[in-house]
């Protein structure tokens, strides 16, 4: 359980270390930083294929986002320690305290790490095969148990498409008005 | 039997993958370092993948992995490529101590045509 | 996209071109691998539209947003977005017609671990694929064309 | 057009024997669904396949390619030998630059291949093709000249892609 | 006749689908389509008014109860959803009988009937689940189809606030999800009357407690309650006219206030506290809703601003969680859709006929557009809360209830939340339609058929619907209602039968 | 029972008909308008001489809201009557018509109703239709609408402090039923809020002073019918109606609402006719009267004794006639010279004399000379303040100086308007105007005619006929004490009258000494004529006075003002705080996510 935490603090840094650091490009290494933290705690949560994704997706990330700043500017504008700023690092400080502690307060109501209550997962894993003939039990309960969700799901890509479809037209409006 | 000459393999991959790590680190501007990235690491991919189809045999995940390597030829020669010019055409300038650029000398001499 | 496969001055060079139109169909072959494999291996009907939309996203990229931009192809991918909704959502709605329970999975189930099997599942992902790449390749040749608006 | 439909016939047998590779082992269900899919790739990538497919029927061309491929399999290994010992090397024996060569290659494949090749064998990567001209990154130049760079990077494969492909 | 249960999302997703593909050649396609199924739809509603006394449950899939445990999604029909029904697809409908002329003078109006129907897929979708994570996709499908029609006028302030609509809405939405998965990892069971029965079997503990802060924050949000409102101000009047109106009269109703009044009285149970927590951010809404309405000069801001201060008065009732306050809350839901809906309707008339949205700019149009000014007379009058127009009825249960409920503090500010209405919606009559006007007004007409015919329906329904609280008329529809949510956890039992 | 709903039915169908006419066949509108207010009239009437008492869980007629009912209706068809001409050049008839109707059928149904939601929701339609006959409007659009928000914001606002009573009643009695209740105020003090909840909602319905400020507005812009249908008679009326229940009915006041009652009585009358005074628009002064003289019935109903309500009541009947008449006079004066205002206005009475006839009866009535109606009236109130003397406390002298010196000031101020619009130099209307002034048409001055003959025969044969037809059946037979004996009540009226006198002759005299050395012996052009508003300038100079005008010309005593005021200073605050940043947008989110979450820790 140890590392597990080791590798959170980690990510934890990198994080604020991103959010801080002066020149862009350390941001982004230590974005990657809290990425290939994360593969190392899924892999460790027995979960590999989560971890392949997430190599393939915070290196491509990482890529995107060194060429999006080999593009622009290696070196952030440099801000000076400004009273708004103390104040925001405070308040948010602040924010993560309160919210942290109350995360505290209800973590040991939650069912153990890595142990989840089953209740109606366990059904799926028992009829899951034989109910809807589908070797993936992912499938068979993202396209038949709750199928429902999934046309949702698939209907909020649509939403999204078409809406941005309909943002970016180049002529809005015919006439005027507002 | 096979499993030994599999392991062999990928061995011999993640040894020349680290050679393409390294020459990323030591040699001096993008060019330089594509070039091993490239060579490299295909190679060294390449290995495993097939390390893997020794292993695995005529089983769908051994046919997989040896049907990825003409693709992984194929995609990290043209990504390479893709990125070396990308590079060159941003103005991203060779080592100080390469000897010519006869490419910089050709796209000075078109946009001076134009 | 024939009109441009000689244009060279546009998008990337002749290798990436070439290797693009190679490889544009394997891509969409293994797209429909994985979507066809839903029910059975890992992936599905988004992972395998997500694949699918590479393929001609791969060929947008090599010959460039110029390439893409064009009212018919957003209309294409418009339409391929739309048909596969609406063939999950007519799929969803066979239950009712046929007096059973909305999204019932009306088909015959089939043997486990066959490509024809499992009822439903494998239309609506061969829908949902089709749905996704529709909805990528829009997005994407939408904001191709944008840049390129932007560029005027 | 005989060559577009060659074209389309070319690109539906690779989609086939594709599928049937990633389907191993195949059964009759994977094989209708396959042939259906292939025909979807072609209708809607066959324009797109690559010019020259009508050759590939000539088995000389294909023994021809076997050849090459041993021949580049070699080049390569040697190409990471040779970056290897560049790299661990501690001086690091690097004199780096890019030069022009010339092909004679024809055909958008045939040059394909020969810049992918170039980029995949020693010390070499193909950055910009311009018509015939070819434009090499080469980590240790030994020939800044056209002729002399051109015989030495491109006169190992020209003569077999020629072989193959044209 | 239960297979009617998922005809609400399956109608309006169809036609949605669908468009697309036929509305490309063919230009009409949308307003008749659109129109059709809000017509179908409302019909359906009000079909279904008649099992308002029972609650039906549908499986979706078939999936029913292994071991008494729900494995599939249900659709619950009780009464308080076929009621948010009624008023979702009623405003609808009202809403696509406008567009057909006032979206004329936008382009692409097909994808504009697409986004439309999604809404209202995703509107009834919440209204009808009964499943946590169902819930999460559907609002989420109502919110990305109104932050897309927020910005449909694609102009830069359009623009600008629909970015900070989608921001701000997806923090929220990230708290709703933050809250299910706690009370997932919490129950194993996603089912919203599972969910409740576990809660009961174990108590309500610190995790449940800060769930019902989560959703709170989160639905809060997009009811735009004081202070998470922020966003709303600016989307609401971006928003073509009748998506204002969907917008304000039922979406921060049915996909803020709906959810949470469901989750905390069927699923979590009610009590003090949350109603402490719930009045008090009544008031903070209603009060500071009001007064930023007073200070506004656009028009639509201004009733945006006053979206805020309604939701107040409805937040006020359910907080209450007398029967009384209930009947009031709910009574207001409908009248504020009813108004709300018409008074952004015909700013939209206005700004349609005149072009602007600016108060000053506006002025003697009483004359001018008779029939806009009338029925933004009679949405003014109900909102104001002037007897016989339905506001008026809900606002005095409300205040009653108030005192019932011994507080009279809270009494005393939703008075003077009243007179703040008074006076920002007296100050938009006055510079609108009877004041001098600010430029010249001699070529304005009054809008074309349909608009106007909407706004007549409209204008209708805010005068006679203050009949609803007639005896015997509220026996039938309204308390059937308020018992849905006053028989509190009860709701498990009915669901999971 | 059908009766009574036949009672609401005639008005509000003739006013749907009326209203849903076209605006173009004016005159079926103007036959709708007068066959419904005919009706109404002929049909309460009936109703009056049928009906003596009746009481259901939904109406009730006793007789308080019998002659109440009755006035409404007389109100209503002599308004009808005025407008025929009156209203020709409006353009908005057909509405005119139709919330003129149905502002009849809404004031039956609050004096019917003995349901508390019934009375709301009819007091609060009334406010509707005020606010709709306000915007009916005159050519200055921008006052007219400002004038008809005010309104409707103080009224309606004001019906919103109704329903919290009303909801303050339900918990008490738990019933809403108005005439099974009976409260004790000092029981409970929640009960004492309700009083002054109800309270000051007839205060803003009749125009007590500190809801008033929409009157004079209202009266200086809506058409004069409308001012004198609605807030000089039937608002006044209702007012003073719900006032008399609240306290003989449902409420058992204790000494410290008495007071409260009688202070503002006593406050309103010298307020209001302080700023009478000053007034330069005739509309305005009037209007400023009208609130001046709700003061007295206030009083009269204050004193919580049978013959200080029977005054009040009685005083309530005799505003509404001769108020009603001042303001048609006004209105006919408007109608002919096109203007109101004070400066432009003089030597009236030669060109229109029964206008001047009416308007000198009504003036006097207005001012208690006896023996009009006025004196009678007032005198009930005096002696009722007196008998409040009788019953113990000290206070009732200050009310009772106060109320008369109120008196003294009406007569003072009304001499200056007669001086000013009917006496007085001549200005040349010709030239104003382009014609010339003539007397008005017959069915404008009937109503005043009619009303100023009200004026005489109430005061004659008060105890006859009003009183004891209508007033006494509404508050019980009341004993007066000797009518006709020099008491203090008498002697200090003349006092009064007096006093008036002598402050109109200090404003002539200074005016004189001022400005005749200037004027010199050249003829007056049109510019340097002198008013009979400047001589009350006098006033207004001094010290005390001099700065609260000027505060409450600034409207700082504006109860609307300051309430605009307070809420927009608020609302400048909460807009600094959107100030379009979406990063202190999301921060605020967290703000009160996090102020949740330490409420929930703190609670639980």
């Amino acid at each position: 359980m140890i590392d597990l935490y080791i590798w959170i603090g980690l990510m934890i840094i990198g994080a604020i270390v991103a959010l801080e650091a002066p020149d862009l490009i350390s941001a982004v290494i230590s974005l990657g930083v809290c990425g290939f933290s994360l593969v190392f705690i899924f892999l460790r949560l027995h979960a590999p294929d989560l971890a392949i994704v997430q190599i393939i997706v915070e290196t491509l990330s990482l890529i995107i986002l060194i060429a999006a700043i080999l593009r622009t500017t290696r070196e952030d504008t440099q801000e000076r320690l400004s009273l708004q700023k103390v104040a925001l690092w405070l308040g948010g400080l602040f924010f993560m305290t309160v919210f942290m502690l109350s995360a505290y307060r209800i973590a040991h109501e939650m069912s153990r790490f890595g142990h989840p209550l089953l209740r109606m997962a366990a059904s799926y894993l028992d009829m899951g095969l034989m109910k809807t003939g589908a070797a993936n039990l992912v499938a068979a309960v993202i396209l038949d148990f709750r199928a429902y969700d999934t046309l949702g799901e698939a209907t909020v890509l649509f939403t999204s498409v078409i809406g941005v479809m309909a943002v970016l037209r180049a002529v809005g409006r015919k006439k005027r008005g507002g | 039997m096979n499993e030994l000459i599999g392991l062999i393999i990928i061995t011999v991959g993640v040894v020349f993958d680290f050679f393409g790590v390294l020459g990323l680190l030591r040699l001096p501007d993008v060019y330089n370092r594509l070039q091993a990235a490239t060579k490299c690491i295909t190679l060294g991919t390449c290995g495993i993948m097939l390390g893997t189809f020794v292993m695995n045999g005529f089983t769908g995940l051994g046919i997989k992995a040896l049907i990825a390597i003409p693709f992984i030829f194929f995609t990290a020669a043209t990504g390479s490529h893709a990125l070396a010019r990308g590079a060159h055409k941003f103005g991203i300038k060779l080592w100080h101590k390469s000897v010519c650029d006869k490419y910089r000398e050709k796209v000075t001499t078109d946009k001076g045509n134009k | 996209m024939q009109n441009n496969t000689q244009n060279t001055s546009s998008g990337m060079s002749l290798i990436v071109k070439t290797v693009a139109r190679i490889l544009a169909g394997m891509i969409m072959l293994y797209g429909i691998y994985i979507v066809a494999h839903g029910h059975l291996t890992p992936g599905g009907g988004f992972a395998g539209g997500v694949i699918i939309a590479g393929s001609f996203i791969l060929l947008y990229l090599a010959y460039g947003a110029t390439a893409a931009d064009s009212d018919k192809r957003k209309w294409y991918a418009s339409l391929c977005e739309s048909l596969g909704i609406f063939g999950f959502w007519i799929v969803a709605i066979l239950g009712l017609v046929f007096g059973t329970y909305f999204l019932f999975n009306i088909f015959a189930k089939g043997t486990p671990f066959h490509l024809f099997s499992a009822g439903i599942i494998p239309v609506c992902n061969v829908a949902i694929g089709v749905e996704v790449a529709g909805a990528l390749v829009g997005i994407f040749i939408t904001f191709a064309a944008v840049k390129l608006l932007e560029r005027k | 057009m005989e060559g577009i439909a060659m074209r389309y016939f070319v690109l539906f047998l690779f989609a086939f024997v594709m599928w049937l590779i990633l389907t191993w082992p195949a059964d009759w269900q994977h094989i209708i669904v396959g042939v259906i899919v292939s025909i979807i790739v072609m209708v809607l990538f066959g324009r797109l396949a690559v010019v020259g497919e009508v050759k590939m029927f000539d088995p000389k061309r294909w023994a021809w390619f076997i050849v090459y491929l041993v021949v580049f399999i070699w080049e390569c290994i040697k190409a990471n030998l040779d970056v290897a010992y560049r790299v661990i090397h501690p001086r690091m024996p690097i004199k780096p630059g890019i030069v022009k060569v010339k092909t004679n290659l024809k055909s958008d494949i045939a040059r394909t291949f020969l810049a992918n090749t170039i980029t995949m064998t020693p010390g070499t990567l193909s950055v910009d093709v311009d018509g015939d001209e070819l434009y090499i990154h080469w980590i240790y130049v030994r020939d800044e000249t056209v002729e002399g760079a051109t015989k030495y990077i491109v006169g190992r494969f020209e003569r077999f892609l020629a072989k193959v492909f044209e | 006749m239960v297979n009617s249960i998922p005809l609400f999302v399956v109608i309006p997703l169809g036609c949605a689908f669908i468009l697309p593909v036929i509305g490309r050649r063919w230009e009409r396609a949308g307003d008749l389509f659109a129109n059709l199924v809000t017509v179908t739809l409302l019909g359906l509603a009000i079909w279904s008014v008649r099992f308002i006394r029972e609650t039906t449950v549908y499986h979706v899939g078939g999936w029913g109860a292994v071991n008494g445990i729900p494995i599939g999604i249900y659709l619950v029909r009780d009464g308080l959803s076929i009621f948010m029904l009624v008023v979702v697809n009623l405003i609808a409908f009202v809403a696509t009988l406008y567009s057909i002329n006032y979206m004329e003078y936008f382009t692409d109006k097909t994808k504009y009937y697409t986004l439309f129907m999604l809404m209202l897929a995703g509107m009834n979708g919440v209204i009808l689940t009964g499943d946590f994570f169902n819930l999460y996709v559907f609002i989420e499908i109502a919110a990305i189809a109104s932050y897309a029609l927020v910005a449909f006028g694609t102009e830069a302030e359009e623009l600008e606030a629909a970015f900070k609509y989608q921001v701000m809405g997806s923090v929220g939405s990230g708290f709703i999800l933050l809250g299910i998965i706690l009370l997932y990892s919490y129950t194993g069971t996603l089912n919203m009357a599972d969910v409740g029965r576990v809660i009961l079997d174990k108590g309500a503990s610190n995790l449940v407690w800060f769930v019902n802060v989560l959703f709170i924050v989160g639905f809060g949000l997009k009811a735009a309650v004081v202070p998470f409102h922020m966003w709303l101000p600016d989307a609401h009047p971006s928003a073509p006219a009748p998506i204002s109106a969907m917008l304000s009269g039922v979406l921060i109703e049915s996909i803020g206030v709906y959810p949470l009044t469901r989750i905390m009285y069927n699923v979590i149970g009610f009590d003090g506290v949350l109603s402490n927590i719930l009045i008090v951010l009544a008031i903070i809404s209603m009060m500071i809703g009001g007064l930023l309405a007073l200070w506004q000069w656009d028009y639509k801001r201004l009733l945006a601003y006053s979206s805020i201060s309604q939701v107040g008065y409805i937040l006020l009732g359910i907080g209450l969680g007398t029967p009384l306050g209930l009947l009031g809350a709910l009574f207001h839901l409908f009248n504020h859709s009813a108004f709300k809906g018409l008074l952004f309707l015909d700013s939209g008339s206005i700004v349609y006929s005149v072009g602007t949205r600016d108060l000053r700019e506006m002025g003697e149009l009483d004359r001018r557009m008779p029939i806009t000014s009338k029925t933004n007379l009679v949405a003014a009058m109900s909102i104001a809360g002037v007897p016989p127009f339905n506001g008026f009825w809900s606002k005095l249960i409300i205040i009653i209830a108030c005192i019932q409920a011994g507080r009279y503090g809270v009494a005393g500010w939703a008075i003077l939340g009243s007179i703040l209405t008074f006076a920002y919606i007296l100050k938009a009559e006055r510079y609108a339609f009877y004041g001098k006007a600010g430029r010249d007004v001699a070529d304005v007409k009054e809008s074309p058929p349909f608009m106007c015919i909407a706004l007549i329906i409209l204008a209708v329904i805010c005068v006679v619907a203050g009949l609803m609280l007639l005896p015997n008329v509220r026996e039938t529809i309204l308390f059937p209602v308020v018992n849905t949510l006053t028989s509190g956890t009860e709701y498990i039992w009915r669901v999971l039968r | 029972m059908s009766e009574i709903l036949y009672l609401l039915v005639i008005p509000f169908v003739t006013g749907v008909i009326a209203i849903f006419l076209p605006k173009k066949i004016r005159p079926a509108i103007e036959t709708v308008g007068i066959l419904g207010s005919v009706g109404s009239l002929a049909y309460v009437t009936y109703v009056y001489v049928n009906l003596v008492s009746y009481t259901s869980s939904w109406w009730r007629i006793d007789g308080l809201s019998r002659f109440i009912l009755l006035f409404c209706g007389v109100f209503g068809f002599l308004i009808a009557l005025y407008s025929l001409k009156f209203m020709r050049r409006f353009d908005r008839l057909n509405e005119y018509y139709g919330y003129l109707l149905f502002t009849i059928g809404a004031s039956f149904g609050a004096v019917l109703a003995n349901n508390m939601i019934l009375l709301v929701g009819f007091w609060g339609f009334l406010a509707f239709t005020l606010f709709m006959l306000i915007t009916i409007g005159g050519p200055d659009r921008t006052g007219v609408s400002e004038a008809a928000k005010k309104t409707l914001i103080i009224v309606g606002g004001s019906d919103c402090l109704m329903i919290l009573g009303i909801a303050i009643l339900w918990l008490l009695t738990n019933s809403l039923r108005m005439d099974s209740m009976n409260v004790s105020v000092a029981t409970s003090r929640l009960a004492a809020v309700a009083f002054v909840l109800l309270a000051v909602t007839s205060f803003a319905k009749a125009g007590a002073i500190p809801m008033h400020t929409w009157i004079p507005d209202c009266a200086e812009f809506a058409p004069i019918p409308v001012t004198a249908f609605l807030p000089a008679s039937v608002d006044k009326l209702l007012g003073i109606y719900l006032l008399t229940r609240l306290v003989t009915d449902i409420f058992a006041l204790n000494t410290a609402m008495k007071i409260f009652l009688l202070a503002v009585g006593a406050f309103t009358v010298l307020a209001a006719v302080m700023m009478a005074l000053i007034q330069h628009d005739a509309k305005r002064l009037l209007a400023y009267h009208a609130v001046s003289q709700v003061g007295y019935m206030v009083l009269g109903i204050g004193t919580c004794n049978p013959i200080g309500i029977a005054g009040g009541l009685f005083h309530m009947l005799n505003n509404a006639i001769y108020k009603g008449c001042l303001f048609l006079t006004a209105g006919g004066v408007e109608h002919r010279t096109g203007t109101t205002h004070l400066d432009r206005l003089g030597g009236l009475a030669h060109y229109m004399p029964i206008t001047f006839v009416s308007f000198i009866v009504a003036a006097l009535a207005i001012s208690g000379v006896p023996p009009l109606n006025g004196f009678t009236s007032k005198w009930l109130v005096y002696q009722g303040l007196i008998m409040l003397g009788n019953e113990g406390g000290k206070l009732w002298i200050i009310w009772l100086v106060a109320a008369m010196f109120g008196s003294a000031l009406t007569l003072a101020s009304f001499m200056k308007l007669g001086h000013a619009i009917f006496l007085g130099q001549t200005p040349d209307y010709e030239k104003a105007i382009g014609h010339k002034v003539r007397e008005v048409h017959w069915s404008m001055w009937l109503p005043m005619v009619v009303l100023a003959g009200l004026c005489l025969a109430f005061g004659i044969f008060a105890f006859r006929l009003p009183l004891a037809k209508l007033i006494y059946p509404a508050v019980g037979k009341v004993f007066v004490p000797g009518f006709w004996q020099p008491t203090l009540a008498t002697i200090l009226i003349l006092v009064g009258i007096v006093v008036g006198f002598i402050i109109y002759l200090m404003g002539r005299v200074k005016i004189r000494e001022d400005s005749l050395p200037f004027i010199g012996g050249e003829v007056l052009p049109e510019e340097v004529r002198v008013t009979g508003t400047d001589f009350y300038n006098t006033i207004r100079e001094m010290s005390i006075l001099r700065t609260i005008y000027s505060k409450a010309e600034q409207k700082l005593f504006d109860i609307y003002e300051l309430g605009k005021r307070a809420f927009l200073f608020l609302a400048r605050g909460v807009s600094y705080a959107h100030v379009g940043v979406l990063t202190s947008y999301v921060a605020w989110i967290f703000l009160g996510l996090m102020a949740i979450l330490f409420v929930v820790v703190r609670l639980r």
